[in-house]
């Protein structure tokens, strides 16, 4: 089993013809993901990564039964690419875009609740369920079929860790990279959410770092919630005040919130191993299993 | 990217809302002119983008031409919480009865705006918030909508802000969400807003800050962005399209992806060295890019030693370590001794062609980390 | 038993310093109605028709345990006034004001959407349970007591319709005037559905009138789920297309859309007798109990 | 409220959508003058506000002055459907290739806008709309965010639209949706928006309807009200505030509350008369606005009685007949049969005052309506 994606997952690609969304559409397909059909505004009807393209995510939704929305669309039309995408509809989106202007996302958000989508991202790397299939831009390679989810804010860390998990033999369910933007779909909360409702997922790591409070309110809902085994990770220990590490949603407030020392804390107090480095996240998980 | 305090003001009192007269001035001479223009009593204000100016002796009230050259000559040029003052603002001086607090900012825990009062202005709110959430009245907005007149109306009464002036709050407090709104602000504030004797309002201070990622569609406001740079590297990484933060330690850091370089950071930390900067060069790792990031922590005299830590996804380890190799060959020297890390696909095949007379190369992160805290602490000896 | 509203509704008035808020508010608190609080801006703190006065709906809400507000507030600040309502929040809108731009009922009726607030209105007469409660500036004199409910898109007809019904010493549960303009609250299946639930209202009386599609929905959903038997009645058929006739939303679409005889035939389809005057309409009333 | 087409287009072309050259003209001489200016061909086009000027002969497009002067001499001041042509536009004729229909209007049943786009333009869309549904494209809003870039592409592709013009048509679109927005509209169209061999599109004609609850936040529409004002007593009844339709029967009709006075018409129907307007004088009946009231059916040439239908709510029934006795003696003579009907409120009190010299009463409004439509048939014979 896996969580959100799997090979029934019928995928359409938002911005196909352009350069990233035509390379990573062709991965997607190469990795074995059921890639049905492109969107872009204008190009109905033409051809791309060997799949047919439509004006429309609606028209590509009705003619070829797309169920999944992979949104590679500059930032400045990715919100309406978003809106389009919800309206269509689709079960879920995964918005990889980074640099979404902060209100365009207060705005989908909005809509977003008055929808029964799931969204992951923006700003993210997507969603892979090893040996199924992957939507977005995650190196299929390093990841190995198994019992472990994983859930991140961030990409090459996310990697990092599996690469660890991967070489001492351990594989995963499903990695979703939830992104690392302020305003973001699903939380770590609605993953382990889903996590925890998988027989299959046997141990969760879960990536934070710094920045909000989505890791304290997922380590209250692990204490509350949930038998699955969870480790942890938090970036940013080292981060100053008021800057913005990378992510835009990685920034400690100048009066001190969404520290990493209040997540880890957070975290520890559910019950929750936090590993000092990647290797001490894979200790912990290979301790669980 | 926070505007000044003067240009804040400028947009502000475009708006419509009511600031006190001012004028810029980059001189001591600028400085008392604008002083006489304006009539004293003036203050005479640090132009810098931290907070706790008038704390740290960034901000003078002067009573005459003598008082504001003095003031103007100890202000411009000094250095006030490691930042050079450039410019001064000199600004007349309110008599006020009251001090409020009035802000708009996003609150990312409900993924929507929240506009904010409070009748205990004049003071560090983020204080007040955690000493007495109550004396902050707050209305959340629903994006699609706006700010709903009743609820500019209801935070000014919910706050207890006077009768009399609660007119005149709420239309401010509008405006203040008008401008976040319009403007792709991410933070707009007034801290504080003077209430006179007669029932005027005015901004006796403006906080703007905008959403860099929408820039793009305010060509005026990311031209006040080349005003507002600090730090030359800083500068030089925005020119580059670098993430990149400067910190005070010495080992330079550079990698791929904002979460894998925070954790290079937290590690260089946890094995007893000390981080130098932030530095993202994102996906891939051209040449170009590689050698433009190489160049950024050279030139940081700070920097001992450099830890490169690449993670390899869909750029295969290879292809990044001839873009390595090629970058390192367009400097005379390697002035600093670089510690490499590769990792993912092709991570090995990466590691063998790397140029291991210019970089050391080590096979994990934690490996790599260490020896490059090693070799800074070397050097630093 | 009764529908909306009954003497247990505790009732601020929005607008209850202006002429029309407080003449009104006077009458409702004469009838018996349990008009806790009035809500002025700016007029905290005082009083006004007896009652305290409030900034805000939501001061009165808390303060008076307030559960249903009336709203007298003039047309260019009703909208704010209506949004300032369903976010304090009460159970029961009841918007009175006529003349409010269609455009903010449309965002209003977005809001409405998203909220579990019933309201009434606009441009209405209001609610009123003969003997317990009104809201609104229905004259409370002609009404009586009984078992016959009444939904009406007009006021004065409603009047004219309660008047014979109560000459003939037929009392009512609750009337609701849901209001003549063309997006409002609870249409007639909504009030419909209340009745049908009310077990005391032994009949209904539906006045309908030209214009949109509330009557032909309405006939439907008597058809489908009513045991109560409904007797209608429809204004206009003699208006001529595309003229407005007094209520904002009573016209005929230059198309024929909304006419009276669609209407009328939606009803007989559905085994509502429709009366040619009023009097026949008590006639069926009479007749069904 | 109606614009006019001319009105209608100078809005359009100020927000930036394509029209023909043209220019207004009132009198034979300004529209060949206007004609020559603009160059042959040119269409003349009454201006009224009624649907099927085409057929109805109100439009014709003449090649040289010669039939321009005869198609203005013509057009200019005839009949259509009852309407009086005051004005014609002088408009550039268009060569096209194709005519789309696009519309915004509010969806009363959704409670929320609906933007249109059809291939089939240039007809009445009405009847494309009942014989053929789906060759109208529809895209709902959500008025709280307006109509999404999105939403107007997928209208225009899902309406068929060239794909050469695709981009031109969403943006017309948009900006329709915009002004129906931001202008209170009840109704924005253009049908037939044309498109020429070269890919432009063009407004050949122009429909926006006014939200007249919103006019207050309009004043540059509201002035224009002014001129789309039809018939005088219509006029008249704006300037009294009154709600008023006038009709061609003979039987006035005075009331208060838009549905009991819509009753009245169907029962003056009902018992074989012929109503001769809809005059709602809203709440209560104060005296000035009875004799406003009496004096507008009075003036009606075409009323032969008038039936005064009054429910007292509020306002008790004997205070409403001392006001309309007022308003009666107000006359020097009561020239046309009234007869009154008073009920609710101390309804019998009421009908004891009324002043039976000047007025015929009846206790039932089926009562009453007959005995009008009983003395309109009589004053007719």
């Amino acid at each position: 089993m896996s969580i959100l994606v799997d090979d029934d997952t019928r995928v359409v690609v938002q911005g196909i013809t352009g350069g990233e969304g035509k390379f990573h559409a062709e991965q997607m397909i190469d990795y074995g993901t059921n890639v049905v059909a492109g969107a872009v505004p204008g190009k109905g009807g033409e051809e791309a990564a060997g799949v047919p393209v439509y004006d429309t995510v609606r028209g590509a939704a009705r003619e070829e039964d797309a169920d999944a929305a992979v949104i590679f669309v500059p930032p400045a039309f990715a919100a309406d690419a978003l809106f389009e995408a919800l309206d269509s509809p689709v079960d879920l989106v995964v918005a990889i875009t980074e640099g979404i202007p902060q209100q365009d996302m207060a705005s989908v958000y909005k809509r977003l609740q008055e929808t029964d989508t799931a969204l992951v991202g923006p700003n993210c790397p997507g969603v892979i369920t090893p040996g199924e299939a992957k939507l977005g831009i995650l190196p299929g390679n390093i990841f190995s079929d198994g019992d472990v989810g994983l859930v991140s804010r961030s990409g090459t860390l996310t990697y990092q860790v599996v690469d660890s998990l991967t070489q001492r033999g351990i594989g995963q369910t499903t990695a979703v990279g939830i992104g690392g933007d302020p305003i973001i779909g699903t939380d770590f909360v609605g993953a382990l959410e889903r996590f925890e409702a998988d027989p299959e997922t046997e141990a969760v790591v879960m990536c934070g770092e710094i920045g909000g409070e989505d890791e304290e309110e997922a380590a209250h809902y692990i204490a509350e919630n949930m038998d699955t085994p969870v480790a942890g990770f938090i970036a940013g220990r080292t981060a100053p005040p008021g800057k913005r590490m990378g992510h835009a949603g990685a920034i400690v407030g100048s009066s001190g919130a969404g520290t990493a020392e209040s997540k880890i804390n957070a975290l520890n107090d559910a019950g929750v191993p936090v590993g000092d480095t990647p290797e001490e996240v894979a200790d912990h998980i290979e301790g669980f299993l | 990217m926070k505007l000044h305090e003067y240009q804040a003001k400028g947009v502000f009192a475009d708006a419509g809302i009511p600031t006190p007269a001012s004028q810029l001035a980059e001189t001591v001479d600028e400085a008392v002119d604008a002083a006489e223009d304006i009539g004293y009593p003036v203050a005479i204000k640090a132009q810098v983008q931290v907070g706790g100016r008038g704390k740290a002796g960034g901000i003078e009230l002067v009573d005459d031409a003598d008082e504001a050259r003095e003031a103007a000559e100890r202000i411009i040029g000094m250095d006030l919480k490691g930042l050079h003052v450039g410019s001064v603002l000199v600004e007349e001086a309110v008599d006020f009865t009251n001090e409020l607090y009035l802000g708009v900012t996003m609150d990312r825990n409900e993924g929507r705006p929240v506009a904010m009062v409070s009748t205990r202005g004049g003071v560090d709110i983020e204080e007040v918030a955690a000493e007495d959430p109550d004396a902050i009245a707050r209305e959340h907005v629903d994006p699609a909508f706006g700010l709903h007149p009743y609820q500019a109306r209801r935070a000014v009464y919910d706050a207890g802000v006077d009768r009399d002036v609660a007119g005149d709050v709420a239309s401010v407090l509008t405006t203040l969400y008008d401008l976040w709104d319009d403007r792709d602000a991410t933070e707009t504030e007034i801290n504080p807003l003077m209430v006179t004797a007669d029932d005027e309002v005015v901004a006796a201070d403006a906080v703007m800050n905008i959403d860099e990622d929408a820039l793009f569609r305010h060509p005026d406001l990311a031209e006040m962005e080349d005003e507002t740079a600090g730090d030359e590297l800083e500068a030089k990484a925005n020119e580059y399209g670098f993430d990149y933060v400067r910190l005070s330690g010495n080992v330079g850091i550079i990698g791929n992806g904002a979460g894998l370089v925070m954790t290079t950071l937290d590690l260089v930390d946890y094995y007893g060295g000390e981080p130098a900067n932030f530095l993202d060069i994102g996906g891939g790792a051209k040449a170009e890019r590689v050698s433009n990031a190489l160049d950024m922590v050279f030139s940081d005299e700070n920097v001992d030693s450099v830890v490169f830590n690449i993670f390899g996804g869909i750029t295969r380890g290879d292809e990044v370590a001839k873009g390595i190799n090629t970058a390192l060959e367009q400097f005379d020297e390697i002035t600093k001794p670089v510690v490499v890390r590769l990792a993912g696909t092709n991570a090995e095949e990466g590691m063998e062609i790397l140029n291991t007379e210019l970089v050391e190369v080590e096979g994990t992160l934690e490996d790599a980390v260490q020896r490059a805290v090693e070799r800074a602490q070397e050097v630093a000896q």
